[in-house]
């Protein structure tokens, strides 16, 4: 019956020696056929470990696979689908892996108890950072992780179904067969490569032939409905809120391969079925962790789905499922025959028995049970109850989430009857008619109680994380009796098996101990995943420089066209200076464009601003809410800047409102605060004042919009617009704006605003024509030698007049704070009015901003240095404040500085030293108005 | 007697006979000085300084299930001292402090690791901000080097420089930042606690307190009532509900953190780093498990478990900035409550009611918070006054207008 | 008219796979319209009158005079207008009158066209599922909806079985459209 | 987590951004002598319970309604998903 195809031979490595193995190989089962018995070492004892089970339960045969110069870590043989060319390699061992030099650990193991650490390398103090822990941190660890960037791509994808069954076993197969001809949309996911579960490896017979017949035809049938999704390779690995699971489908194993080597699928299933199966326990004895040591299950997987034949094989069970195992001696413990001991130390040769007797065997089949795979049950915080007839856990129908039911051997079922029968049941609970019941084997397991063989030597429970019985013991005798401490302790559990095969003997061992119940002393809580999941799939696609989306201003293929370096402005890049030929550096070219803008004309794309069309008949009433200023009383055809307040009173944004009509505004925001800003304002709108008539829509990428400014902005823009429009100082003053045509017909919007204190407009277009204008504007701009100008240039020249940007309005400065104390309009309310006069916003010692400027004017200035008053130490007490925005003005040739001083605006003139102490730099610095050019404002006005 | 390397090798000679209880299992008295509700980290720090620093007598300590269990037991085991407002900086510089002589102070080893942290920075304003920062700690006493791109390339060679979306410009470092076993933190001072005779009482459950005319005067428990001069409050995320006993409403929303923790690895990353353009911290304990985190899943919840949207972002900010980590495996995630308060910054206070001390709005930084505010609570408790790098942690600070806002978010704590 | 030419957000970017095609469509204008407080009974004969149709509802689109009406959030509708006409917002409110507010839209969003080139269509929800959260294989003809993709959002209209369209913000529509790509020759290459 | 919006029907949560406790939409009257304490209960104290709690959503990456959710934050289970407007309009 096996499902080896050995007409395909499949050549693969291990520690660099060739084998070969057959399609439908395992690297596990390749190895074993190889009779490959060391195939790695444990975590801390550094024993030699061979394979123990069969799927992703496996703690011991963990590997490296290798290739595209780089190497995944920790696969289990036992996942590996294998392929040819597979190169793995063991991990964990210094030195071949038969020779390991670190298995000393395992004789010094009396120093090495559960928790020695905790308890010494305390002295000399500073021994623990230099001498103790490094050691301990080149030992630790399993698998090396490359420091190559990953090579191989990662899927993401969303999938909805009415019902997902997890696990295609033969309670899944059912479910699935009868939903599915019931016309449910559903989806089967199994980690297996092959469909079937148990029935692959038992030589079961159903309806009189072998189980693999009735396999067969029902996938057959299932992949013929269209309302069906088989997924083998898809590990279901969480459940989260609302019938949302993970799953992560394996496409290959090999690294490097043009395909995405896993797809990580949302999943939204109105219901869920689980039909997880169950993983055999092993038992606690001496030395029970010998290479060749292996679940009883695994034992008849290997014989029968790959058809290796493990030689002299001995069995030792507690239950009548264990019995199933071809063995050459049978132990079961039921009848008072067991193992104490294993001879080998690289593979089983001996067994000693309880009767002291001492027999010659290769392999030890060990069945402790089953557990039922109750993991996925658990991601909610629901908590399974134990069964004391099947000595296991089983899901609590009482805590189970409402949209999940448990079938099959996950819900104790352990026979194939049992599993049909379950599914059956469940098909009709969700409204289907089951099909007919599959004739088949129905023994129950009889299991006994039987966990742990006690004696001198260390026998293992946790077997990766070398967690022997005594630890436990250990553990409960120091107090550590919570099964939560215990594990914590000894790590437990904590292994990348997460305890699969070692919680449940874990639990019994410490309810041995304690003398108390097994459901009395507990289960740990189960988390996802439930099998480890590659970081690089949870990141899918989204990654260096897809890592978040670019966003484009209407002029960026123009600049990229004419030097521009870019900066990163939130998801945008803007043109942050755009270098000319035999400039040596970025300064030289930011001062070239403050100097052509402030002597001629420059222009800047300024369309990053948030822009958002506000409409209605209590637009304006609106307006006054979310500004401290008033905009009902503004007449259409003008501008005003506004500031926004938090409802806590401190500055949240600030931008210009234009009024188009009566009931039309449009307002902008900052770059940074775009998003935030519209949701606020969507609040306030819903939530607050559901009955004003007010309308809001987002207008930042419909409009292209150009700061044109100096002082030749006008006779630049003169070219531009449209000659039946005047736009003469006379007809559109200063914060005038309106609705015009440009370049013979094109729509746009003149607004006459300045951020940089020059003769000013900024104009929009429809972004279709963005690149086309900004090309029209520096092609007319030539005969006024126009530039454009970056970030940086715009930087400076509003740090020149004072303005405050994103550096003070940081979130935590008040309108005051900034010197817009005088916009707060008295006679109304506005959001943050009332908060805002709370003491600690209005003392007098509260920071304020003010501008710097260096006493002696070859020094330079730092952003984020304190200021500390002269002759005075710094210190937390002596601090008065920081250093908020610094540029070099090419106008006042020295640096100049915005900041926050405690009560600043009343200490003018006032020397005070800016310390950056972490570059040891320390300027004197003169307290000064922040209007430092052009402070009255008169070139923005002619 | 106490723990040592000669004490370990006596016992592993004489299999391990002699080892005693961490901690025993104390049972309720009547009556005690000062009880401290929660028995984490915090809980169990004030108890051990109010008896090895401020002299008192009769502490218990009250814990619903079993020590440690709360946020001590599931965090990123982080300590740092990188904070920009003076009245965070002085207090978690006195906290590193601590830490650095915790060992010692307790006689137990909760691996206190001073492998540096370094906070990358990808833009100009982030670097400003970052200088305002650093200078902020060195004003504080405490360390911290601005690195350039170079710099940071020195000490991490295998971070993205070269294809990432948000290059990294620099980094703030702090050397003596690092990592501490974080279980060992509650059995360490549980341990120093219980040798000066702390009570530590363990699945007893408060569920009531005896206010009287304005005084506390006890509490009801699952393990019957307890009467107390004082009742110190230190229950991190479930602050809201234990405090609405008291009747009290509290500037404070807890929230689900979520962390992560890969499979062991060979040792690849000495300190820890975090990413300035996405969520994603990172160290990587002793065992060789990578341990990181990112933001809270953003809403209210006691549930102790978060989304998927969270763990794909913060797995996407690491595949940024770490691109080697695609071939690691998360391993578990696991979610706590972070008592999140309006300002981000914590609370150390007495209340209206006489007797009633509080302690919480740790948000997602009460791990490292830990030594320093065991001390200043105990310190609350002892003297009726507040410990001088604590002086700001008030809860009137709301009120009259003197938020501690490092993030400048406002009053929304899921912005913190 | 005016010497200023429009671009195209993706410069009429296309690419086909067998039984897939991926191009950027030009959709013509794109207006916002939304209802005054108040102002249902008169908006209702309003648009019928427009448009010659009820308005749509949520989730969907329905072909109208002159092109298509989305529903886009509560009192709000998007208006898919065929042929260009920079001034159709300022149209369409003279004719709907004080009861409804207008917006142009049309430059805020790049339109991107995902269709099968036969009846099957397998290529067209394989490539899709990987990229949009919902479900579009069992969404009716004439849904519409928008959520995101990728960080970034997405107007999602499902004309036919076999013709999906994406509306996505102009500025990051280059990124949008690389994703796109990305996932269809992961799936289908 | 899943919010059935009462127009679209199910949606990730991840299309929203959430704000807090219902109560912010019940923002104090400034007029009042008491403005300064109703203001600062209004915006700082929370009942921030176990168990059912009326909270802010929204759908930014949908149709930009604020919608009002009432959640159980110890099971996350959602029994209420209404449009805020509609509550706040029922409030006045």
């Amino acid at each position: 019956m096996s499902l080896i195809d050995n007409t395909q031979v499949l050549s693969f490595t291990f520690n660099g020696k060739a084998y070969q193995g057959y399609e439908g190989d395992t690297l596990a089962s390749a190895l074993l056929r190889n009779k490959v018995r060391v195939v790695g070492r444990s975590f801390k004892y550094h024993r030699p470990r061979g394979i123990m089970g069969v799927g992703s339960e496996e703690p011991n045969a963990l590997v490296e696979i290798h290739g595209a110069g780089t190497c995944e870590p920790n696969r289990r043989a036992t996942t590996i689908k294998l392929f040819d060319g597979l190169n793995a390699k063991s991990q964990n061992h210094m030195g071949p892996l038969n020779f390991d030099v670190l298995a000393i650990n395992d004789f010094m193991h009396p120093f090495l108890a559960a928790g020695f650490y905790y308890k010494t390398f305390m002295w000399p103090k500073a021994f623990w950072e230099k001498l103790y822990e490094p050691v301990i941190r080149r030992a630790a660890g399993l698998g090396t992780l490359s420091k190559a960037a990953d090579p191989d791509s990662y899927d993401k994808g969303f999938l909805h179904c009415d019902t997902l069954i997890i696990g295609a076993g033969p309670a899944g197969l059912q479910t699935a067969l009868n939903l599915g001809l019931a016309g449910h949309n559903i989806i089967l996911a199994d980690d297996d490569f092959r469909m079937g579960g148990r029935l692959l490896s038992e030589d079961y017979e159903i309806n009189l032939a072998p189980a693999l017949n009735w396999v067969n035809e029902t996938i057959q049938t299932l992949e013929s409905l269209p309302n069906v999704r088989l997924m083998s390779r898809t590990s279901i690995y969480g459940v989260y809120d609302h019938g949302i699971y993970g799953g992560l489908e394996t496409t290959t194993d090999e690294i490097g391969s043009s395909k995405p080597r896993h797809i990580l699928w949302r999943i939204y299933a109105k219901s869920s079925i689980l039909a997880a199966g169950a993983t055999e326990r092993p038992i606690a004895f001496a030395n029970n962790d010998r290479p060749g040591v292996m679940l009883a299950s695994a034992v008849r997987s290997y014989k029968n789905r790959f058809d290796i034949d493990l030689e002299n094989t001995a069995l030792l069970t507690n239950n009548d499922d264990g019995l199933q195992t071809d063995a050459a001696h049978i132990f079961d413990t039921r009848n008072g025959s067991y193992v104490t001991d294993v001879g080998g130390r690289k593979g089983v040769r001996s067994l000693t028995l309880n009767t002291g007797e001492k027999i010659a065997a290769n392999h030890l089949a060990v069945s402790g049970g089953w557990n039922p795979n109750v993991h996925l049950t658990c991601h909610k915080r629901a908590r399974p109850k134990w069964d004391e007839t099947l000595r296991c856990f089983v899901p609590d129908p009482k805590t189970l989430p409402s949209d999940m039911s448990v079938i099959g051997a996950a819900n104790g079922q352990f026979s194939t009857h049992a599993a049909f029968k379950d599914a059956n049941d469940v098909t009709e609970k969700l409204g289907a008619k089951p099909s007919s019941l599959p004739q088949t084997e129905d023994a129950p397991i009889n299991v006994s109680a039987f966990w742990h063989v006690k004696g001198k030597k260390r026998a293992w429970v946790d077997f990766q994380n070398d967690v022997t019985a005594k630890d436990i013991t250990l553990a409960h005798q120091e107090g550590f009796s919570s099964v939560e401490h215990v594990k914590r302790y000894t790590t437990l559990g904590m292994a990348t098996d997460q305890g699969r095969t070692s919680n449940v003997v874990g639990l019994a061992v410490l309810a041995d101990t304690t003398g108390q119940s097994i459901p009395e002393t507990g289960t740990t809580i189960f988390r996802p995943p439930y099998s480890p999941v590659p970081i690089g799939a949870f990141a899918g696609t989204h990654r260096g420089q897809h890592f978040k989306p670019t966003r484009l201003t209407p002029s960026h293929k123009y600049a990229a066209e004419n030097g521009a370096t870019f900066i990163e402005t939130g998801y945008w890049k803007r043109s942050q200076w755009l270098a000319r030929s035999g400039e040596k550096g970025w300064r030289d070219s930011v001062d070239r464009e403050v100097l052509m803008t402030r002597s001629s004309v420059g222009i800047c794309d300024v369309t990053t601003l948030g822009k958002i069309d506000v409409q209605g008949r209590d637009a304006g009433k609106f307006l006054n809410k979310v500004y401290v200023n008033t905009f009902s009383t503004l007449k259409v055809g003008k501008c005003r800047y506004g500031l926004m307040l938090r409802e806590d009173g401190i500055a949240m944004d600030d931008g210009t409102t234009a009024r188009l009509s009566e009931t039309h505004f449009v307002t902008t925001t900052t770059t940074a605060k775009a998003g935030p800003v519209f949701r606020h304002l969507e609040f306030v709108r819903q939530c607050l004042y559901p009955d004003m008539d007010v309308h809001l829509i987002s207008t930042t990428d419909q409009w292209a919009q150009f700061s044109v400014a100096g002082p030749n902005a006008r006779k630049l823009l003169e070219k531009i617009v449209d000659p039946e429009f005047d736009i003469s100082n006379e007809a559109f003053p200063y914060m005038a704006c309106g609705e015009l045509t440009i370049c013979g017909g094109a729509r746009a919007r003149l607004f006459r605003l300045s951020f940089s204190g020059e003769l000013a407009y900024e104009i929009s277009v429809p972004a279709r024509y963005g690149d086309a204008l900004i090309r029209e504007m520096m092609q007319k701009g030539e005969a006024f030698d126009a530039v454009l100008y970056g970030t940086e240039a715009l930087g400076v020249m509003r740090i020149e007049k004072g303005h405050a940007a994103g550096n003070e309005l940081n979130g935590t400065t008040t309108a005051q704070a900034l010197g817009l104390g005088g916009f707060v309009s008295k006679k109304k309310d506005c959001i943050g009015k009332v908060l805002s006069q709370r003491e600690g916003l209005i003392a007098e010692d509260s920071l304020q901003m003010v501008g710097f400027i260096p006493v002696s004017s070859q020094d330079k200035l730092t952003n984020g240095a304190h200021f500390i008053p002269k002759g005075e130490t710094p210190s937390p007490e002596t601090d008065h404040g920081y250093m908020s925005s610094v540029a070099w003005s090419p106008m006042l040739e020295t640096y100049i500085g915005l900041g926050f001083l405690k009560n600043g605006q009343n200490r003018l003139g006032e020397v005070i030293q800016a310390s950056h102490l972490m570059g040891n730099s320390h300027v004197d610095v003169t307290v000064v108005s922040p209007h430092f050019f052009d402070p009255k404002g008169e070139r923005l006005r002619v | 007697m106490g723990y040592s390397a000669f004490r370990i090798f006596k016992e592993a000679v004489t299999g391990h006979k002699g080892w005693k209880p961490v901690w025993r299992k104390a049972e309720p008295l009547a009556e005690y000085d000062i009880i401290i509700i929660g028995g984490g980290g915090h809980g169990l720090a004030t108890a051990h300084y109010l008896a090895s620093k401020f002299d008192q007598k009769r502490i218990a300590v009250l814990e619903k299930g079993w020590i440690g269990g709360g946020n001590v037991g599931r965090n990123t085991t982080i300590i740092r001292s990188n904070y920009m407002l003076h009245e965070n900086e002085a207090f978690y510089e006195f906290s590193l402090k601590l830490w650095e002589g915790l060992e010692q102070d307790v006689n137990y080893n909760a691996m206190v690791s001073q492998r540096g942290v370094l906070n990358l920075y990808h833009t100009d304003p982030q670097r400003d901000a970052y200088i305002r920062r650093g200078n902020a700690m060195m004003l504080n006493g405490a360390d911290a080097k601005l690195l350039d791109a170079e710099g940071v390339r020195k000490m991490y060679p295998f971070l993205n420089f070269d294809d990432a979306r948000f290059p990294i410009r620099g980094g703030l470092l702090q050397p003596r930042g690092g990592t501490v076993r974080h279980d060992a933190v509650a059995w360490g001072y549980a341990h120093a606690a219980d040798k000066r005779g702390v009570d530590i009482i363990e699945n007893c459950e408060v569920t009531a307190f005896d206010i009287q005319n304005g005084k506390c005067t006890g509490v009801q428990t699952t393990r019957g009532p307890i009467g107390a001069k004082k009742v110190g409050v230190a229950v991190a995320g479930n602050s809201g509900r234990v405090m609405a006993m008291a009747g009290m409403r509290l500037p404070i929303e807890s929230h689900v953190l979520q962390a992560f923790v890969s499979e062991g690895l060979k040792p690849l990353l000495d300190g820890v780093i975090t990413y300035g353009a996405g969520h994603f911290y990172v160290s990587q304990s002793d065992k060789g498990g990578l341990v990181f985190g990112g933001d809270i899943d953003g809403y209210n919840s006691y549930a102790q478990r978060g989304n998927l949207p969270v763990v794909e972002d913060v797995c996407e900010g690491g595949m940024s900035v770490m691109p080697m980590i695609g071939k690691a495996r998360m391993l578990r995630m696991w979610g706590g409550i972070m008592d999140m308060s309006m300002d981000g910054s914590p609370i150390i206070d007495k209340t209206h009611i006489d007797g009633l001390y509080f302690n919480g709005g740790w948000c997602y930084g009460g791990f490292k918070a830990t030594p320093a505010s065991g001390y200043s609570f105990a310190h609350l408790l002892a003297t009726d006054t507040y410990h001088d790098t604590a002086k700001a942690y008030r809860l009137d600070r709301f009120s009259r207008g003197y938020m501690i806002d490092e993030k400048g978010q406002g009053a929304q704590p899921n912005l913190h | 008219m005016s010497k200023l030419s429009p671009t195209l957000p993706l410069e009429s970017f296309s690419k086909h796979w067998p039984d897939l095609t991926v191009e950027e469509h030009y959709t013509g204008e794109l207006i916002s319209l939304a209802i005054a407080r108040d102002e249902e009974s008169a908006f209702k004969p309003a648009f019928k009158k427009t448009f010659g149709k009820a308005a749509p509802e949520p989730s969907q689109i329905i072909a109208v005079k002159g092109g298509f009406a989305m529903w886009s959030s509560p009192d709000q509708y998007l208006i898919l207008l065929e042929g260009e006409n920079i001034n159709a917002d300022k149209d369409i409110a003279k004719k709907m009158g004080a009861c409804a507010y207008a917006t142009l839209q049309s430059d805020g969003w790049a339109s991107i066209n995902v269709k099968s080139d036969t009846s099957k269509n397998a290529a067209l929800y394989d490539v899709l599922e990987r990229f949009i959260p919902l479900n579009l294989r069992q969404a009716p003809e004439g849904f519409a909806t928008r959520t995101s993709a990728h960080h970034i959002a997405v107007i999602v209209i499902k004309y036919s079985e076999t013709e999906i369209q994406l509306l996505t913000p102009r500025s990051s529509a280059r990124s949008f459209l690389d994703a796109l790509i990305h996932t269809a020759d992961n799936v289908l290459s | 987590m899943i919010i059935h919006h009462p127009l679209l029907g199910p949606r990730d949560a991840s299309e929203f951004v959430y704000l807090g406790d219902a109560s912010l939409m019940n923002r104090p009257n400034p007029k009042s002598e008491t403005a300064a304490e109703d203001f600062h209960r209004y915006q700082y104290l929370r009942d921030n319970p176990v168990g059912q709690h009326r909270e802010l959503w929204y759908h930014e990456q949908g149709d930009r309604s604020w919608l009002v959710v009432t959640r159980n934050t110890l099971t996350h289970d959602i029994t209420k998903v209404e449009l805020a407007r509609d509550v706040a309009r029922s409030q006045k």
